[in-house]
């Protein structure tokens, strides 16, 4: 009974955002319209929190089976891990939704503001079917759609040749992705007789280790594409950016997890764990990711390139999480890979909230100013501050640092690699414990890089026109933020939350495996410690009296202007000299006149970031294919008897065949 | 065993070896009007061959397949075809992309191979191996012709001549099909040739020349 | 009981931190051959600022007011994970060292915010290249307290330092000596002394801290000032709580405890004039020098972690 | 009789449309004699469908294979005419290139094409494939331009060749049929043949080397590499609606002919020389095509490439055999047709809105055709194999085949490839969808002819991606247990 009304509320939900929503937003262009679509989408999203809910208490999991209607097997599921992940789309969808409102309201004309919403719901809804797809085919369909909607979210704001190229470069590279994704299914065609997730799972222990290698490799490939490990993470910083701010809120907070969610479900799922070095193998790319993700972060002035950027770099930490578990599993160590799954999975959720609320906190600002150059920014604080705060909450978060959710998944991340001296194996012996150091690094860059970004867009003063007479942001838009913010503070005081689920979760993937004791402590001290810092905090408070406006200190000169206060480049100057080999600078400096060298009317300095891996791992790949197809393209010729040669050569070789076929 | 009879003997076992001449001819031939005449010698070589077998084998049928091969190929084909030479005005040089030399030399390795292919490929079907080398260089000659004359008329003699090798092939591994297709076939080739006979003409119109092999500006 | 002694020991850190910071300025005053001020002094100047009216910028905001109060409460926190004179502490039984150290990090990341907040270059300079240092040190200082973490077999503080308790004072290890190396380095530049920052410079070249809390003024200043020196106060009870615990009480009895108080004095002052003779002797590291300092740190730290696995058969 | 009547129409209707001068007059009749054609081949399908089979004396015949292309004929073929009504308005009176003469030889060209589908013997089919050639070359040299007449030329001369292969390998097919034993009158006879498939496989190399003949034949009216040199041409410069009449039906008339061989070969000499040939063509479409679709610079012999590889990919279908290797194969030859009708008919508003097919002129589409752009989405994200749309559906059937049989080298190119297909399409749909257009149309408006055979065809396309309606799902079940 209970089964059946939760199918229904699957139905309900698909025919909402899928049918629904579309078809009133063509149909008509009254606000009425858009705010009953608007309605409808945050009701699905409630919906889908309920059915996660459900989901995860395993003994009514909603299904639905469309397959009586598709050509292919298509239904969904809610189990556990699905479950999960559709909580995290559902969650992070709401604020977004009530971010969106105003935002699309504000810089939309009314036709493509529909466009807008019509997709977006379609968006949302392709990440719900890509969560709960219970078949591959479910699974293909969604997983195509979500690339091919959020394309669509991007070129509605715009299609100027470069961001035509980003979107093209972002299409083709997921399409490749996919066909790794389609590829890993279908290799399990021949043992499991069937696309089901269940029949699957069963064949996934039974299969010769070769397949499951390469099964493993091609999970890797398509799903890291997805999720922009380095060096697949070409597209991610170009496509995130140019999106409308709440799109790419979704797109980072929840489009990159789907990524994660189809690799765990295959290698933890399907696989039962991956083939030895599987670990290393991911262990080495997330180590890759997150560093120089961090880096390429630190160095960029566009808020919404860096915002990507440090995409990139969470997904690193996400994955050094996943390849620790996997190092777990492979030496036969199943409560260290629930730790490290559990550390994995929940920054996963963390990143979702935080990296949608710093999205849509970038939203706010442009919205405001009119611009996301760190280096136009500054004072905001002052001008928007509940926006503010809200953005301090998610740049302390995504920087880890405690009593903000970031920090809980690090802080496991962290002992999961601390526990994994405590294997038999001497290479993991020395190579988990030392990944702390590469993740300590990562978190202190990251530190780093969120206080520019704060630092530079809020504080001090403005230094441009547009942030100088910037506004508050519209109601809704605020709502969301908090309504973010607010998570990412109760998920960071009471972590037990959401640890006890995901234990439970861990423990339905990985058999054998108890309850970690590292999840049990760090629910225990985080909120103890809150209490000290809060209460000390409090105290010492009561010292401060009175206060009076001061100039800030300018060496005796009459004043400061804005032009003299650190900007987002300086900021990130002394990282950059440091690890100027990451970033191979190309610098310039023109002088105006160039006659007169010593008495300049202007100078003007660029520093370019010339590692490329479009130009060295990408172009070459393609510019083989081109010039194939050139050359292929010469063989027609436009001679008549040419083609006619073709024909009876065809033949020929084919005759010859058939003489050697006996 | 007549005269009828000694004549048909002769010419199935001698006919192969005109037809492999009318081949070496057509590698030499430098006019559309030799090269049809030549075309039309072929054809008649064939059609007694066709009505010789009807003879042999009693095959009432094949007398009429004979007859439309004398009608169709012999006088109705190289008539059409001096009336488009005559028609289109077009210069009557076979325009080859090799010399009569190289020409003849590839006519002989044709010959050649065709016997080659027969003694590869031929052990299953039991017939004589010169009138099937024929069949083989016939479809390969005109596969040569097509591909090395440039001039739109000797692309159609070629695919003619090709025709006359399926042709044969199928006289004589299988003394023909059923004479229904047969009719079909033969009203396709002509309903083709009257085509390309258009075509030709919108060739020389649009192009104000006749040379295929110019024909380039839709490529890649 | 252990409650109220865990209590007092956070309160030691904490009250005794500004004695630590006077008692090294006045070695190294005496070994300038100078008389140096009252180690007192500290003391009156907190509470002095205490009491000031505060200046604030005109372009700071809540972040600038904030920052100060959230360095102090993490720095306190931090504290709290530290065993001082008996091998438990407030915190340090549940928490562990990742903990402790991104406290530190808290506190520092909010720091440089209200130094960004105050609109002058000098606070962004301060900020950038304490994130330079700041994200540099971490590494190290995380991987030092994994090595001996890892022959702990225990992540939490009081753990570790109970373990080393149980160990012979003469078997120390490779990884021990390598360990303290790094982290003693890492507490340099942590709590911003010489070679890597100049605490008692206010030269826009070679200032990091200073430069900072150079728009800070008031009870907020003293909130900064007290709060490093918990740090500093903090760092050097950690680093003999983790190499040198021997003498601490493991029971709570009033002689043990005594003892154990003496003892730390002992230690505490030894490791101060080991800094003041440091902090005199070498002269000021140039700021893009800093990281081969740091990643000299990190390198051994990394053959600390390596080491341990010989060490641990 | 039945099988009879859609033959009968179009030949009756093509001499009475010649009767009419007017265009408009000669539009209406096609249109009404069209809806009487594909009432006949309905009531082929119905009764196919209802009887298992019809015969017709013994040259005609219907199975559900047969019914299942009939269909797909009907379909596309009424799309077509329905398109054609409005394209034909820009068509000036020539001598032979006049609405009359247009619709004359389209229904002698659908004429050829059905009498394929109704054919009982190989022999005939032969010569109603040779008879599609006829019909179309003049369609294909419709505009009697320079690159029209070449192209008509290419066509016949290229295409009459080929087929002379498939003629020469239905003659050893026939030889080896009659030394088997086989009465000679009955041995072109698809079912006889098929009832004697075994005996004739005592005769393996006869067999095998009809086979080779025949698939290069017939092949080179699909346009298999490296025989698919006319295509792109013929495509390119036909008028619109032939040009998706060429891609959408007459390909899957030959790929037809070719199943039928396919069919016999199987089962007499075994699946495996026939499908590995079959493979070989379709990894060599496929590659082939997929590099060219990258370097095209003319929109149509950009869909004609890609025809050319959907060729392939139904090849591979083919070629792997197994119930989903046909079921994608048989299923992406009707989808493809769909697709590819839509793509043309967008091809054909562009050609006639921008005055050009060449992509880099045009830019901005988007903007100032945004019906046309719509409908070219569609049959690109179809086209390039994107769910939700029917393609995907059959594509994924036969990669789900080539998984399942292991064999990784076709899995492997077909991945790629169609990884470069979309890289191809992508790139070319954003030079000329997006950005700021330099010239406007005054009239983008689609007409409602136009309106409705595409908006037929993009629903159509769109609604097999969902679901496969039932009856359709019966025919093709039907077609398999033929081939089968």
């Amino acid at each position: 009974m209970l089964t059946a009304s939760t199918g229904a509320l699957f139905i309900l939900l698909l025919a909402a955002l899928g049918v629904a929503v579309p078809l009133i937003l063509i149909a008509s262009r009254a606000q009425g319209a858009r705010r009953l679509a608007i309605a409808l989408i945050l009701t699905a999203g409630f919906a889908g929190c309920v059915m996660a809910v459900y989901g995860f208490l395993g003994q009514m999991a909603p299904r639905l089976d469309l397959s009586w209607a598709t050509p292919f097997p298509f239904s969904l599921a809610v189990d556990r891990l699905s479950a999960f992940f559709l909580l995290l789309v559902c969650a992070v969808t709401i604020p977004v939704t009530i971010f969106a409102a105003p935002y699309f309201d504000l810089h939309y004309s009314e036709r493509r503001r529909n466009w807008t919403w019509a997709l977006f719901s379609l968006f949302v809804l392709s990440m719900i079917v890509v969560v709960t797809a219970a078949t591959g085919f479910a699974f293909l369909v969604g997983w195509e759609l979500m690339t091919l909607v959020s394309a669509g979210l991007i070129l509605i704001e715009g299609d100027s040749t470069e961001r035509r190229h980003n979107v093209f470069i972002y299409l083709l590279m997921m399409h490749v992705g996919a066909a790794a994704v389609a590829a890993c299914f279908f290799l399990f065609l021949p043992y499991s007789h069937g696309l089901d997730f269940g029949a699957i799972r069963a064949s996934g222990a039974g299969m010769p280790g070769g397949i499951r290698a390469v099964i493993f490799l091609a999970a890797f490939v398509g799903f890291g594409a997805k999720a922009g490990l380095i060096p697949l993470h070409l597209w991610l910083p170009r496509a995130h950016p140019i999106a409308p701010s709440p799109v790419s809120a979704l797109m980072s907070g929840i489009m990159l997890k789907t990524a994660v969610y189809g690799f765990v479900r295959f290698t933890f799922d399907f696989l039962g764990g991956g083939p030895w070095w599987s670990g290393y193998v991911v262990l080495v790319v997330a180590a890759v990711t997150g560093l120089l993700g961090i880096l390429y972060a630190i160095a960029e002035n566009d808020l919404k390139r860096l915002l990507a950027y440090s995409s990139v770099e969470n997904i690193g930490i996400i994955f050094l999480g996943l390849g620790t578990s996997l190092l777990f599993l492979a030496h036969g160590a199943p409560l260290g890979a629930a730790l490290a799954l559990v550390a994995a999975l929940f920054h996963t959720f963390n990143h979702a909230l935080f990296k949608s609320l710093l999205f849509l906190g970038a939203g706010a600002i442009s919205n405001s100013t009119h611009s996301v150059n760190l280096n136009e920014l500054g004072g905001l604080q002052r001008r928007m501050p509940l926006t503010g705060a809200a953005v301090l909450i998610g740049c302390c978060s995504i920087a880890g640092l405690p009593l903000f959710n970031g920090f809980v998944s690090e802080w496991l991340t962290f002992r999961s690699f601390l526990a994994g001296s405590a294997l038999i194996n001497t290479k993991a012996q020395i190579v988990l414990p030392l990944m702390v150091g590469i993740l300590a690094l990562i978190g202190g860059l990251a530190a780093a890089c969120f206080v520019k970004t704060f630092g530079t867009a809020f504080l001090g003063r403005p230094r441009s026109m547009g942030a100088e007479h910037a506004e508050e942001a519209p109601l809704g838009m605020r709502a969301g933020l908090v309504l973010l913010g607010a998570g990412c503070l109760a998920l960071g005081i009471f972590p037990g939350l959401l640890l006890r689920p995901l234990v439970t979760l861990a423990q339905a993937l990985l058999p054998g495996a108890g309850v970690p004791e590292e999840t049990l402590s760090i629910a225990r001290i985080i909120p103890w410690t809150a209490a000290i810092v809060l209460g000390t905090g409090a105290l010492v408070a009561l010292f401060k009296r009175r206060e009076r406006l001061a100039r800030t200190w300018a060496c005796g000169l009459p004043g400061l202007s804005s032009r003299m206060e650190y900007t987002s480049t300086v900021f990130s100057k002394p990282i950059r000299f440091v690890f100027a080999r990451v970033y191979r600078p190309d610098r310039k400096v023109e002088e105006l006149p160039a006659d007169q060298p010593y008495f300049p009317v202007s100078i003007s300095y660029r520093s370019v970031r010339t590692t490329s891996y479009e130009r060295v791992l990408y172009r070459p790949f393609v510019e083989i294919i081109i010039s194939l197809a050139y050359r292929v393209r010469r063989l027609q010729t436009g001679n008549i008897q040419v083609y006619l040669l073709y024909i009876f050569l065809a033949l020929v070789s084919l005759l010859t065949f058939l003489r050697f076929q006996r | 065993m007549g005269l009828v009879g000694i004549a048909t003997e002769k010419i199935l076992s001698s006919f192969s070896v005109f037809l492999f001449l009318t081949i070496l001819l057509l590698a030499v031939a430098r006019r559309i009007s030799t090269s049809v005449l030549l075309f039309g010698l072929q054809s008649a070589i064939i059609a007694a061959e066709v009505f010789a077998t009807a003879f042999q084998e009693k095959l009432p049928e094949a007398y009429i397949v004979g007859a439309l091969v004398f009608a169709i190929k012999v006088v109705a084909i190289p008539r059409a075809f001096f009336l488009l030479v005559k028609r289109l005005k077009t210069v009557r040089d076979v325009k080859a992309s090799t010399t009569p030399t190289q020409s003849v030399f590839i006519a002989a390795a044709i010959i050649y191979l065709s016997y080659a292919a027969v003694h590869s490929y031929g052990g299953a079907v039991h017939v004589p191996d010169d009138p099937l080398a024929a069949a083989i260089a016939l479809i390969l000659t005109g596969a040569f012709l097509m591909v090395s004359r440039k001039k739109a008329l000797m692309q159609m003699l070629g695919l003619l001549v090709l025709e006359n090798g399926i042709f044969l092939a199928a006289l004589i591994t299988t003394f023909g099909m059923p004479l229904v297709i047969e009719i079909g076939i033969f009203f396709d080739i002509l309903m083709g040739l009257l085509l390309m006979g258009i075509f030709t003409f919108r060739i020389s119109d649009t192009f104000e020349h006749l040379d295929v092999s110019k024909l380039r500006k839709l490529r890649g | 009981m252990k409650i109220a002694l865990d209590i007092l020991q956070v309160l030691m850190l904490i009250l005794g931190a500004p004695l630590v910071g006077a008692i090294i300025a006045r070695l190294k005053a005496r070994l300038q051959r100078r008389r140096g001020a009252s180690i007192w002094r500290p003391y009156a100047e907190l509470f002095k600022l205490l009491r000031k009216e505060e200046l604030v910028p005109p372009t700071a905001s809540a972040v600038f007011r904030l920052a100060p109060i959230v360095l102090f409460g993490a720095t306190v926190c931090a504290a709290g994970f530290v065993p001082v004179v008996h091998a438990s502490a407030l915190l340090g039984s549940r928490g562990d060292f990742f903990l402790l150290v991104y406290m530190l990090a808290l506190g520092r990341f909010f720091l440089s915010l209200g130094a960004l907040d105050g609109g002058s270059a000098f606070g962004g300079m301060g900020a950038s290249r304490e994130a330079l240092v700041s994200s540099l040190a971490e590494a190290p200082f995380l991987l030092g307290l994994v090595s001996i973490a890892v022959l702990a077999a225990r992540a939490d503080i009081a753990g570790m330092v109970a373990w080393t308790l149980g160990q012979d004072v003469f078997n120390i290890s490779a990884v021990h000596i390598l360990a303290f190396t790094s982290l003693a380095m890492v507490a340099l530049a942590e709590t911003g002394r010489m070679p890597v920052d100049n605490p008692t410079t206010h030269l826009e070249l070679t200032m990091i801290h200073e430069g900072m809390v150079l728009e800070y003024s008031g009870p907020s200043l003293a909130l900064i000032e007290w709060a490093s020196a918990i740090k500093l106060h903090a760092m050097l009870a950690l680093l003999i709580a983790l190499f040198f615990p021997w003498g601490m009480a493991s029971s709570g009895s009033g002689w043990g405890l005594t003892v154990a108080l003496l003892l730390y004095c002992a230690k505490t002052a030894l490791l101060m004039v080991l800094l003041s003779v440091i902090e005199s002797a070498v002269a000021k590291l140039r700021m893009y020098l800093v990281p081969d300092f740091l990643g000299v740190a990190s390198a051994l730290s990394a053959l600390a972690v390596i080491f341990t696995i010989w060490v641990k058969r | 009789m039945l099988l009879l009547l859609p033959l009968a129409i179009p030949v009756l209707g093509a001499g009475l449309i010649l009767l009419f001068h007017n265009p408009r007059a000669a539009t209406r009749l096609a249109l009404l004699l069209g809806g009487v054609e594909i009432a006949a081949l309905g009531a082929v399908v119905w009764q196919v469908h209802a009887h298992g089979e019809l015969q017709q004396g013994r040259y005609l015949r219907a199975d559900g294979l047969s019914a299942f292309f009939l269909m797909g004929i009907a379909i596309v073929s009424g799309l077509v005419l329905i398109y054609a009504s409005g394209y034909l308005r820009h068509m000036g009176e020539g001598r032979f290139s006049s609405p009359r003469w247009f619709y004359a030889l389209v229904f002698l060209f659908l004429f050829t094409m059905i009498s394929v589908c109704l054919s009982a013997n190989l022999g005939l089919m032969w010569i109603m494939m040779e008879g599609t050639t006829l019909a179309s070359a003049l369609l294909v040299g419709f505009y009697n331009t320079e690159g029209a007449v070449e192209a008509g030329w290419k066509y016949l001369i290229v295409c009459t060749v080929g087929i002379a292969f498939a003629l020469f390998g239905t003659i050893v097919l026939y030889l080896a049929a009659v030394k088997a034993g086989m009465n000679p009158g009955s041995a072109l006879d698809w079912v006889s043949l098929m009832n004697a498939a075994p005996r004739i496989g005592l005769e393996p190399h006869l067999v095998r080397l009809a086979f080779v003949f025949v698939i290069v034949g017939y092949g080179t009216k699909i346009g298999f590499v490296p025989m698919h040199s006319w295509l792109p041409d013929a495509h390119a410069e036909a008028p619109t609606p032939i040009s998706a009449l060429l891609s959408a039906v007459l390909l899957n008339c030959a790929m037809y002919a070719l199943m039928r061989y396919d069919a016999i070969v199987s089962r007499s000499v075994g699946a495996a020389f026939p499908h590995i040939l079959l493979l070989i063509f379709g990894v060599m479409s496929m590659v082939v095509a997929g590099l060219l679709i990258l370097v095209q610079q003319n929109l149509k012999r950009l869909m004609a490439y890609s025809s050319i590889e959907h060729m392939g990919i139904i090849a591979i279908g083919l070629g792997l055999g197994g119930p989903l290797g046909l079921f994608g194969a048989l299923l992406h030859t009707f989808n493809h047709s769909v697709a590819k009708s839509l793509l043309f008919f967008s091809a054909g508003n562009i050609r006639h809105n921008m005055g050009t097919l060449r992509m880099d002129g045009i830019q901005g589409m988007s903007r100032t055709m945004p019906q046309t752009t719509a409908a070219l989405l569609v049959g690109g994200l179809a086209i390039v194999g994107l769910p939700p749309f029917s393609l995907f559906i059959s594509e994924f059937a036969i990669l789900s085949e080539a998984f399942a049989q292991a064999r990784y080298l076709v899995v492997i190119v077909f991945l790629v490839v169609l990884s470069v297909v979309f890289g191809g399409f992508a790139y070319h749909y954003f030079r000329m969808l997006c950005g700021e257009p330099d010239r406007h149309p005054e009239n983008s408006k689609l007409i409602p002819s136009e309106y409705i055979a595409m908006g037929m065809a993009a629903l159509c396309v769109l609604f097999f991606g969902v679901r496969i309606p039932y009856v359709f799902g019966r025919l093709l079940q039907e077609a398999m247990a033929v081939l089968r």
